[in-house]
C-alpha cells in the first residue's frame, strides 16, 4: 500500500520532470539574456574583474553569496554541534 | 549542431533516478545519495541553462576579441547551489553516523520510533 | 525617512548574522558576556523589526525597495533589473512583526532553559542564523535569494532539532526532516531554473511583469507546481507533513516555537508566488482549490493525529500542524472568490473596502499567522517548562503540576483556550473571520473547521487534565514553578494573546488590512516598484 | 586503514602532492577576479589538500599540525571579515562596491573593456572578499572533515 503510493508519486514527479525538460527552450538557444547581456558588458566597467562571473557571485549578486558562506558556516555549526562534547549527565 | 531539449532531459533523469533511490532504498546513506544525486541533477539542469552554442568561457583573461561569451548567471547561481548541497550533504552524514551509533543499524524499517 | 529606516529591511538580516558569527567568538569570554550579546542582538533585531512595521504601517503603504550594491532598481536604458533587491510591502511589514515576537521570547525564554547544557554558543549561533534564514525569505525580492535563505533556515533548523544528540528519536527527527527540508529547496530551486530559462531573470516583480503580460506558459505553470509542492512540503501541509509533528516535538522547547515562524514563512513565499508572482495569470481558483484541500486534510489530520499522543509535545505539535490548514484554508477561500471576482469584471479594490468575503477570508488567514504564532510560542514554551519540571514527556506518567506551578498552569490555559478558537482570546478573532467567509463559500468547509476546534479543545483539555491536574503525590521532590526568566516570555506572550483577543478591530485594521491589501490589490504595486510605472 | 594511516605509497605520494594543492589553492584564491576560480574553489582546494593529509597519515598523523579551536576561530573571522566588506559600503547601500574603479591603491584601478592581460590590483572589494571567502571555506571543510573522521573513527573502536 505505502510502497503503491510511493510508486505513483514517482511515476508522477518523474513525468512532470521530463515534461518540464523537453517544454523548456532549446539547448544552447538563451530565451532573454538581456541581463547576463549586461554582466558581459559591464563587469570590466563597473567592478573592475576580468572574471565576469566572479564579478556576478561578489557583485552584482554578492547577497547570494553571503547567504552561501552562512549556509556553510551553519553546517559546520550543526555537525561541530552534533560531534561536541557533552556533559556528564547528557549521554 | 542542433541537439534540442535531449540535455535537460538527461538532467531530469538524472533527478529522476535521485528520487528513485531516495523513495524506495532503505539504506540511509542510499537514500543521501539520492539527495546528492537530484542536488546533481538540479546543479546541472541550472547551469546547462546558461549556455549559448559557440559561447566562451564569460572571462576577459586572454580571451579572444570579440568572442561569443555564455551567461554568467547560471554559472553562479550553480556555484551557490553546489556548496549548499555540500553543506546539506556534511549534516546529514552527520546524522546518519548518529542514528547508527543509537539504533545500531542504517535500515530505515528499524528505525521507526517516530511513526504515528 | 532617516538612514536607520532605509537601512532597516537589510540590517534585519545582517543584525542576526553578525550575532551568529560573533557568539562561538564571544562565547570563549563565558557564558554571562556570550547572553548579554545574544540578548542584545535579539533586542536590536526586534526593535528593527518594529521600527520597519510603524515605518511602513504609518506610510502611504507603496512597497519599498532596497537595491542591494547599487543605487538604482534598473540601470539606465535596462528593463530587467540586474540586482538582488529587498522589497518590503504590508505582506512582509506584517510577517517580519511575527518573526520578531517569536525570536525575541525564544530567545529570552532559551537563556534560562539552557542554562545547564553544554554547546550553547552554537545553540544560540544556530538560533541566530535560523532567524537572519526567516526574516531574509520574508523580505527579498528575489527568487534565487528566496532559495538562499530557504536552504539557511533548513540547515540551521536541523542543526536545532539533532542538538540533543544524546536522545535517540531527535537524530532520527534531523535525519527526516533534513531529507524532506532539503528535497522541497531543490524543488523549488528547479523551479527557479525554469523560470529564469523562461524569462531570463530572477526578480519577483519582473517574473511577475513578464508573465502578466504574457500570460503563463506551459513551463511557468510546471514551476508553479513545483513551488507548490516544495514550499508546501516546508510549511507541514498535510499529505507532505510528515517530518512537521517530528521537528516540532523533538526540537528543544523554545525552538520549536521559532520553527513554526519558519513554517510560516514558507507560506508566506507561497502567499506571494499565488498572489504576486502568478496572480491573475494563471486560473486561480484551482490554485485555491488546491490550497483548500491541503487545507481540510491539515486540519483533520492534524487534530485526529493529536487526539491520540501520550507525548505531551508531540501532542502539541500535532496542533501545530493543525493551525497551518487554517492559514491555507482562509488564503485558499480568498483566491477562489479573487478568481471569481475577476472572471465576473469587478474592481478589486472595490471589493476590499466592501468587505467581500474573499477579502474577508484572506484577512481571517492572515491575522491568523499572527495569533498561532503567539499561542503555540505560548504553548511550547509552557510544554517546556512543564517538561522541564516533571522529567518526562508522558502524559501518563504526569501529574499534579498545578499545585506547583502556578503561573505555568494559567499560561498553558490560555495558549490552549485561544488556538483552539475559545471567544474571549485572540484565536477566536481570527477563526471567525475564517469561518463566516468559508461558510459563504461552502458550508461544509466551515462545519470541518469548527468541528476540529471543538476537537481541539478536547486534545488539550486531556493534555492538561495529563500534566496538571490529579495528586502531587508522584511529581519529582525538585519540581518547582518555572524561573523567572522563563516565565517573563511566557507572560509577554500571554499578554499579545489576550490584548489581540480583547481589541481584534483595532489589531485588523491597523496591521492585518494593509498586509491582506498588499496580496489582494498590490501585485501592480509591487510591480511598479521595481519596473517603475506600474 | 589503521591508525597510521595508509600505506608508504599512498603517504609518500601525499608528502609531494600536499604542498603543491595548498600552494595552488591559495594561487586560485588570489586571482579569482582575473581566471577561472575563486574563494570558494581556491577554499575546497585547500581544504582538500587537509583531507588528503587525514586520509593518508590517519587522525593521529594529523596532531599538532590542525588545531582544531584555531580552525573554528579562524572560520568565524573569516564571516565575520566577508559581512564587514558588506557592511564596508553602508554608506550607500549595503554590498556596495566602493573600491572598484576608484583609482585607490588597493585594487582600485579601473579595467578596459575588452580583452586583456589582467592586472591584479583590480576589482575592489572582489578580490578582498575572494580572501575572506577562501579563509571561511578552507576553515569550514577541514574542520567538517576533521570531526566527522574523528567522530566516525570513535565509533569502529568502541
Amino acid at each position: 500500500m505505502r510502497k503503491a503510493a510511493l510508486l505513483v508519486a514517482f511515476l508522477f514527479v518523474s513525468a512532470f520532470l521530463l515534461l518540464a525538460a523537453t517544454s523548456t527552450r532549446p539547448f544552447g538557444v538563451p530565451n532573454d539574456a538581456a541581463m547576463d547581456d549586461y554582466f558581459i558588458a559591464n563587469a570590466q566597467g563597473e567592478v573592475a574583474a576580468n572574471n565576469v562571473v566572479t564579478a556576478v557571485v561578489f557583485d552584482y549578486r554578492g547577497f547570494d553569496t553571503l547567504g552561501e558562506a552562512t549556509v556553510l558556516f551553519a553546517a559546520v555549526v550543526g555537525v561541530l554541534t552534533l560531534f561536541r562534547k557533552l556533559r556528564e549527565d547528557e549521554r | 549542431m542542433n541537439v534540442g531539449n535531449f540535455p535537460f532531459v538527461i538532467a531530469a533523469l538524472l533527478v529522476a533516478f535521485g528520487l528513485y533511490a531516495l523513495l524506495f532504498k532503505r539504506n540511509l546513506i542510499k537514500m543521501v545519495i539520492g539527495v546528492s544525486l537530484v542536488e546533481t541533477g538540479v546543479n546541472l539542469f541550472l547551469v546547462m541553462l546558461g549556455y549559448r552554442s559557440g559561447g566562451a568561457a564569460p572571462i576577459y583573461t586572454f580571451a579572444t576579441a570579440g568572442e561569443r561569451m555564455v551567461l554568467p548567471t547560471p554559472q553562479a547561481l550553480t556555484l551557490t547551489s553546489i556548496v549548499i548541497g555540500l553543506a546539506t550533504t556534511a549534516l546529514l552524514l552527520s546524522f546518519a553516523v548518529f542514528v547508527h551509533r543509537h539504533y545500531g543499524t542504517l535500515d530505515v524499517r528499524k528505525i521507526k520510533e517516530l511513526r504515528g | 525617512m532617516n538612514a536607520l529606516t532605509v537601512h532597516a529591511p537589510v540590517l534585519l538580516v545582517a543584525v542576526p548574522l553578525l550575532g551568529a558569527f560573533g557568539v562561538p567568538l564571544v562565547g570563549k569570554l563565558g557564558r554571562g558576556p556570550r547572553n548579554v550579546f545574544v540578548g542584545l542582538i535579539a533586542a536590536v533585531t526586534a526593535a528593527l523589526a518594529g521600527l520597519l512595521a510603524a515605518d511602513f504601517f504609518a506610510g502611504s503603504g507603496a512597497p519599498n525597495v532596497y537595491v542591494l550594491g547599487g543605487t538604482m532598481p534598473l540601470p539606465s536604458g535596462m528593463t530587467v533589473p540586474i540586482r538582488i533587491m529587498f522589497e518590503v510591502d504590508g505582506m512582509s511589514a506584517f510577517m517580519t512583526l511575527i518573526t520578531a515576537l517569536v525570536t525575541l521570547t525564544g530567545a529570552y525564554f532559551s537563556f534560562s532553559y539552557w542554562k545547564e547544557r553544554s554547546g550553547g554558543s552554537m545553540f544560540f549561533s544556530l538560533f541566530l542564523l535560523l532567524t537572519a534564514g526567516i526574516f531574509g525569505m520574508e523580505l527579498t525580492g528575489d527568487m534565487f535569494n528566496f532559495f538562499v535563505f530557504l536552504e539557511i533556515t533548513s540547515i540551521a533548523a536541523c542543526g536545532l532539532i539533532g542538538f540533543r544528540v544524546w536522545l535517540r528519536k531527535s537524530q532520527e527527527a534531523g535525519f527526516k526532516v533534513m531529507t524532506l527540508y532539503t528535497l522541497s529547496g531543490l524543488f523549488v530551486l528547479l523551479a527557479v531554473a525554469l523560470l529564469y530559462g523562461e524569462h531570463g531573470g530572477l526578480n519577483i516583480a519582473f517574473l511577475a511583469g513578464q508573465i502578466g503580460a504574457a500570460g503563463a506558459s506551459l513551463v511557468d505553470k510546471i514551476a508553479l507546481g513545483l513551488l507548490l509542492t516544495g514550499l508546501a512540503m516546508k510549511a507541514g501541509a498535510v499529505p507532505l507533513h510528515m517530518w512537521a509533528p517530528d521537528a516540532y516535538g523533538e526540537a528543544p522547547a523554545p525552538m520549536s516555537a521559532v520553527l513554526v515562524a519558519n513554517s510560516q514563512a514558507s507560506l508566506y513565499g507561497l502567499f506571494r508566488i499565488l498572489f504576486t508572482l502568478f496572480g491573475v495569470g494563471v486560473t486561480l481558483s484551482t490554485n485555491g482549490w488546491i490550497l483548500i484541500v491541503f487545507a481540510m486534510l491539515t486540519i483533520f489530520v492534524g487534530v485526529t493525529m493529536a487526539l491520540v499522543q501520550n507525548d505531551i509535545k508531540r501532542l502539541i505539535a500535532y496542533g501545530a500542524v493543525s493551525q497551518i490548514g487554517y492559514m491555507l484554508l482562509g488564503v485558499g477561500v480568498g483566491l477562489v472568490r479573487q478568481a471569481s471576482l475577476v472572471a465576473g469584471g469587478a474592481a478589486l479594490a472595490d471589493s476590499a473596502n466592501a468587505l467581500d468575503y474573499g477579502f474577508v477570508a484572506l484577512q481571517g488567514g492572515i491575522f491568523h499567522m499572527l495569533n498561532d504564532a503567539a499561542c503555540i510560542g505560548l504553548l511550547f514554551l509552557a510544554t517546556g517548562a512543564v517538561v522541564r519540571a516533571s522529567g518526562t514527556r508522558d502524559l501518563n506518567k504526569m501529574g499534579g503540576l498545578a499545585h506547583r506551578m502556578m503561573w505555568t498552569t494559567i499560561f498553558f490555559i490560555i495558549g490552549a483556550f485561544a488556538l483552539a478558537g475559545v471567544p474571549p482570546f485572540n484565536g477566536f478573532a481570527s477563526k471567525f473571520l475564517i469561518y463566516e467567509a468559508s461558510f459563504q463559500l461552502s458550508p461544509f468547509l466551515s462545519v470541518i473547521a469548527i468541528l476540529s476546534s471543538i476537537m481541539l479543545l478536547a486534545v488539550f483539555m486531556k493534555a492538561f487534565q495529563g500534566a496538571f491536574l490529579g495528586s502531587k503525590a508522584g511529581l519529582p521532590p525538585a519540581a518547582g514553578e518555572a524561573p523567572l526568566g522563563m516565565l517573563i516570555p511566557m507572560a509577554v506572550l500571554a499578554v499579545v494573546v489576550v490584548a489581540f483577543g480583547l481589541f481584534p478591530g483595532f489589531f485588523v485594521d491597523t496591521i492585518v488590512t494593509p498586509a491582506a491589501k498588499a496580496l489582494w490589490v498590490g501585485r501592480d504595486a509591487y510591480i511598479g516598484a521595481v519596473l517603475g510605472g506600474g | 586503514m589503521n591508525e597510521q594511516g595508509m600505506s608508504v605509497i599512498v603517504r609518500t605520494v601525499t608528502r609531494l602532492v600536499y604542498g603543491l594543492a595548498i600552494v595552488f589553492g591559495f594561487y586560485v584564491i588570489m586571482h579569482g577576479h582575473l581566471t577561472p576560480g575563486g574563494g570558494f574553489q581556491g577554499g575546497a582546494i585547500v581544504a582538500s589538500a587537509f583531507a588528503l593529509l587525514l586520509v593518508s597519515f590517519g587522525a593521529a598523523g594529523l596532531k599538532g599540525r590542525l588545531n582544531k579551536h584555531l580552525l573554528q576561530s579562524l572560520e568565524e573571522v573569516g564571516a565575520l571579515a566577508f559581512l564587514g566588506l558588506a557592511f564596508a559600503g553602508i554608506g550607500t547601500v549595503f554590498f556596495y562596491n566602493l573600491l572598484a574603479s576608484s583609482g585607490s591603491p588597493l585594487f582600485g584601478e579601473p579595467v578596459a573593456f575588452g580583452p586583456n592581460a589582467g592586472a591584479l590590483n583590480t576589482g575592489g572589494l572582489v578580490p578582498l572578499m575572494n580572501w575572506a571567502v577562501g579563509l571561511k571555506v578552507l576553515t569550514g571543510i577541514a574542520s567538517i572533515v576533521i570531526v566527522m573522521l574523528v567522530g566516525a573513527r570513535k565509533e569502529e573502536t568502541e
